[in-house]
């Protein structure tokens, strides 16, 4: 369903643009101007995280985001609500994004059921690897719903291979070590970084962790189907406004 | 990595795919090390050389006929080099990065305990080595922090979250998928993804197995009850392991803080309040709300101020293998206080609660029953905690007189 | 009392009359204890199951590799049961309390190091105990003084003379003139009228008889230098005993606080400013003036900050039996400091001179030469004095505000 | 001599008095009055203390005048000009009171010597027992001067034994354990002490530590040859100035 859509678009773009939001950062309201300017600048889809007291995996400004977003009432319900609002008024595919113990404490199948009735077309879990992830892989098929897996720099190829045997929709690739919303170096090494991603799946390939110019999409364009931009929009806000994201967008492609 | 540390049901390792390569070289290093007969003597040989393994087994006479019950020994993990067992950890930690070639470590520490520990490792290793604090015990603990600098440490404050032990934690995670090639997270306890709560129980069970060889000198047979208490869980799985027979009961002793009522405790294997979770790449317990976000935690002892537990002892807790309880700061200031004056012998805080625990129950044992109380650290450490909770004047005012003083150093004008 | 300890002409027993016949049952029960054979073994035991026993031997791989030079040895009596080679000593003499059925014990202590270990060593045998402290120094090491009354001792700040050490000692001495009949006073040095030094000797014999051991199994050959701080002498005595051959040198190292020449200094045996008098009750080098009077001493170590020295050592040096040097302050933090960095070792600031010379004559000695370092306990204790000398700014921010937080608690109006 | 000397006075009186003044405290003016009170007021023989760094056997009172006279500047040599004053100016007896570091660092024989020079009649040394006194009690005996030599009420009959062979003029005998300055219980026990005393020497007893009032020199009388005052005139002194110590002394007996 979302590989479709993804192929679907490339026929009218060089390569598409996933945006992330921290849902209830700075607030509900705010999330939902963001979402509504992101879309109109033409974001091709949208993670929506869940924020979480230990996001492991991800840098200062989106750790702080999903502590603010926390301290400011975001509960699960709230953003399942939030959720429910975004996918009714926009007419892209949503993912949420979060750590597994969100769902986990939700229980898995009223948690993947919820996600489906919703309208949300699939989900990204930093801290699930396949082998721990069966009851969510197994639901998330059942419902039809996209599992994103990730491929890393230092992911073997054989590893590769296996998790692609799990993935749907498309490809996280994790463009470097580190955290969210650190520099990345987009330089030749990439490209063979995604050459091998490449030969292990034949899902759409979408390139995140750096990603915040429009320089950085031409260098993308063409080796990646989507670039995700994460850390960057967020920083946009707390620099400048929600008001600056639609144009911050709009000049990225 | 095909087992993956699962102890009926609880453990694992919920890994971000960056380091997923990581742990596979880890869990295999740590096998090799582990069927490798040489490597647990080089262990023993290190930590009698440069710790003073075996560490002693002392019988407490006062305290035994104090209350007039079971015979009590106390294993004396104090002694160790660094002030606690978590110089065992750290030892075994280290031969393992020498054995993957890395040269850098890098911790998290709440008491700061761990931290020392592992920049005192890291100066004898040759490795250079960032500890990660939480910005509040940053401001706790700083004697702790002045020793890992005079170490050679970084020590990071991490500003994020609540600014505690578990955001350090998260800290260290993100140095690690930044610098896994040259660098090894020297994980402080028996928590956190498979194969560190093995390999930390594996490296703590010198304790046990010391233990149990002394008690069986002294007194020819297995002691009854074995009490040890519980942060993470190291020091427990540590003394647990001598004594996996039917015929000794396992005591685990969690923070009840201000009672397990109050909101304000770490007790996750006794409270209502804790359940089961995912988090730090583990399951097991966890102090965490309905909607599986963490909760703050409270124990007067920095070093059980944590909102997840081993999942061993996780298992432990379901199978009935061990026992659980918790006690509350005032019974841990009360067991620390008596503990003092009848056996000239300071406890941590965190070791404390398996004293008051152990002193609820000796009264009511036979005078030939025997317990073993493991006395993870020394209190000495913790001079700042325990005079604040002994309230003592004498203390407040040498502090007060001592920042007049650097004060007036640094306005020489005033 | 016969044997009157003299020492090349140092030492001797010059009592006040009424303590004569204490004295004379003193040694009386020293000798018996020690031409029986039983005795010893029950003190190993006692140190083995209490304190840790043998305490290691540590090889400075990193330090012998940055000097070029000798191969370096540790031996480890930080490790001791309340942080320094204290332990012994008090744990004998409390051993001989209890065979003379006294029921109190009384001590001086200057860094209270050595209060803290007799309080210790009371609590555990079940003695009364009081403990003399100058006044200076009773708010010097404040920590020292909290831990000596949870362990249930009674601290007397000394508000006469320099309310010092020395100062501590006379009132200890006039303490025990009054209650002699219940009450041993326990020394804290190999210094004092006869038999004191020899009984510290021979309860700090154990530190030199282990290591002798512990080199010989380690090189199969005795150490060419051997060093050991000097306060009062007694860890020095300690490890020299075991090296009595003419093979090893044995060198005592002095407090030169801020240099031989400034007068602030702790030096007996190679300052100028030192002779040969009588006081505290025995004959050896004293700092004092021309007329007989002490001085006032300083070191930055507040446990070498003596006026008088074992008679013993003040013999040792008429005969160059052994070799003695002083090093200053700032020499005994840069060793410090050194260790700390390249061992993760804290040596306690008194141990750190015995470094500070070895690490100035380790690079000349040869690549088989072995040296031996006597680290008579540990430096933790010592956080407040050795963040002053490190000058650290968030030490003292720390102090700063705990102290802040004190004054609110005193004034809740403010 | 000395011997001769209280013997001819215990004709006249039925208990001496010997006072203790440390030398320059307050201050060696105060010293020479204090001296001329006591003398005037009929004291029979006195102690010149030269202060010492470490007095030992001494309690508060007496410490702290020696530490208050060495701050002041009483040199050994200050002290030795003021003890030739005070001899050449009073018919009594006077006999130096220090401790041994004093006269050994001094120069045993030198200190004997001045001694003689000025013409004191004794030394009482606390902390010399003869075993280590050798020197000294042979320079003592050479220049005629006495050692005064000290009972303590735990010393063993063969020990008095053994010191009174070495005592001359009279022996010092302390009335209970404990050092100068504290209270004593004048009682049973303390005549059975002195009859134990004199079984060992025939020398005149005198009795010291705690006698401050006429009713303990009363009670000595006929049981001692000599009352010792010590503490309680620096008491005195301390609380109602130099002047009221003819009174006082006057009063006791
Ligand atoms: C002395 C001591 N005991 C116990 C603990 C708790 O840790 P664990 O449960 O891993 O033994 C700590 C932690 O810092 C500690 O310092
Ligand atoms: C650690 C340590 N070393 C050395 C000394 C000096 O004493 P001594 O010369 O008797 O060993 C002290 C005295 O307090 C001490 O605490």
């Amino acid at each position: 369903m979302m590989e479709k859509y993804i192929n679907h678009r490339l026929k009218e773009k060089n390569i598409l643009l996933m945006t992330h939001i921290v849902m209830g950062y700075p607030s509900f309201e705010a999330s939902f101007k963001i979402v509504e300017s992101m879309v109109t600048a033409g974001v091709d889809l949208m993670e929506l995280q869940i924020p979480f007291s230990e996001p492991i995996a991800d840098g200062p400004v989106i750790l702080g985001a999903n502590q603010k977003a926390l301290e400011n009432g975001a509960t699960v319900q709230r953003c399942l609500q939030f959720a429910r609002q975004v996918v009714a008024s926009f007419d892209i595919p949503f993912l949420f994004m979060s750590y597994y113990n969100i769902p986990y404490k939700f229980g898995i199948p009223a948690f993947v059921d919820t996600m489906a009735t919703i309208g949300l077309k699939g989900a990204i879990v930093p801290d699930l690897p396949p082998e721990e992830g069966r009851e969510f892989l197994t639901e998330m098929e059942r419902s039809a719903l996209a599992p994103i897996l990730i491929f890393s720099p230092n992911t073997s190829i054989e590893r590769l291979r296996y998790l692609a045997g799990f993935a749907r929709g498309f490809v996280y690739c994790v463009a470097r070590k580190g955290v969210t919303g650190m520099d990345t170096d987009f330089s030749r090494r990439l490209d063979e970084y995604l050459a091998r991603c490449r030969s292990a799946t034949s899902l759409p390939l979408a390139l995140g962790f750096g990603v915040k110019s429009a320089e950085d999409v031409r260098f993308l364009t063409g080796k990646a189907e989507i670039a995700v931009i994460g850390t960057a929009t967020i920083q946009l806000v707390q620099e400048r406004g929600v008001a600056a994201v639609a144009e911050y967008i709009s000049a990225l492609r | 990595m095909d087992d993956r540390g699962y102890h009926n049901g609880f453990g694992g390792a919920f890994l971000p795919e960056i380091l997923v390569a990581t742990f596979d070289q880890l869990d295999a290093v740590f096998r090799q090390a582990r069927n490798d007969p040489e490597f647990w003597q080089t262990y023993e040989n290190i930590m009698a050389s440069y710790s003073c393994r075996p560490t002693p087994l002392t019988f407490a006479e006062n305290l035994t006929r104090h209350f007039g019950g079971a015979r009590i020994y106390i294993k004396r993990e104090d002694l160790n080099h660094t002030g606690a067992h978590k110089a065992n950890n750290v030892m075994g930690q280290g031969l393992l990065v020498r054995r993957m070639g890395k040269t850098r470590v890098i911790a998290e520490t709440g008491a700061g305990q761990h931290g020392v520990a592992t920049a005192t490792m890291a100066a004898r290793f040759g490795f250079r080595c960032t500890i990660y604090m939480g910005e509040v015990d940053v401001h706790r603990q700083r004697p702790n922090v002045f020793w890992m600098q005079r170490l050679g440490a970084d020590v990071v404050p991490v500003r994020d979250g609540t600014r505690i032990l578990k955001d350090a934690i998260n800290e260290a995670f993100r140095d690690w998928v930044s610098n896994m090639d040259t660098t090894h997270y020297v994980l402080g306890t028996a928590c956190g993804p498979h194969p560190f709560p093995e390999m930390v129980t594996y490296f703590q069970s010198i304790i046990g197995k010391e233990a149990r060889q002394q008690v069986m000198r002294a007194e020819n047979r297995l002691p009854d009850r074995v009490y040890a208490c519980v942060g993470g869980g190291s020091n427990a799985m540590g003394i647990f392991s001598g004594f996996a027979d039917e015929a000794t009961e396992l005591v685990g002793v969690e923070a009840a803080g201000r009672g397990l009522d109050s909101g304000q405790h770490a007790s996750r294997l006794c409270a209502a309040d804790a359940s089961v979770g995912v988090a730090q790449g583990y399951k097991t317990f966890f102090l965490q709300d309905q909607d599986g976000q963490m909760k703050e935690t409270h124990s007067i002892a920095a070093g059980l101020d944590y909102v997840g537990v081993s999942p061993i002892l996780a298992g432990f807790k379901e199978t009935g293998k061990a026992r659980f309880e918790a006690v509350t700061d005032d019974e841990v200031v009360e067991a620390a206080s008596l503990t003092i004056r009848k056996e000239g012998l300071i406890p941590a805080l965190e070791s404390a609660h398996a004293f008051a625990q152990a002193f609820k129950e000796a009264p009511a044992l036979s005078r030939d029953a025997i317990i073993l109380i493991n006395q993870s650290g020394r209190g000495d450490k913790d001079i700042f905690t325990i005079a604040d909770a002994f309230d003592d004047p004498g203390w407040k005012e040498f502090i007060i007189e001592k920042a007049g003083q650097y004060g007036r150093e640094r306005s020489p004008a005033s």
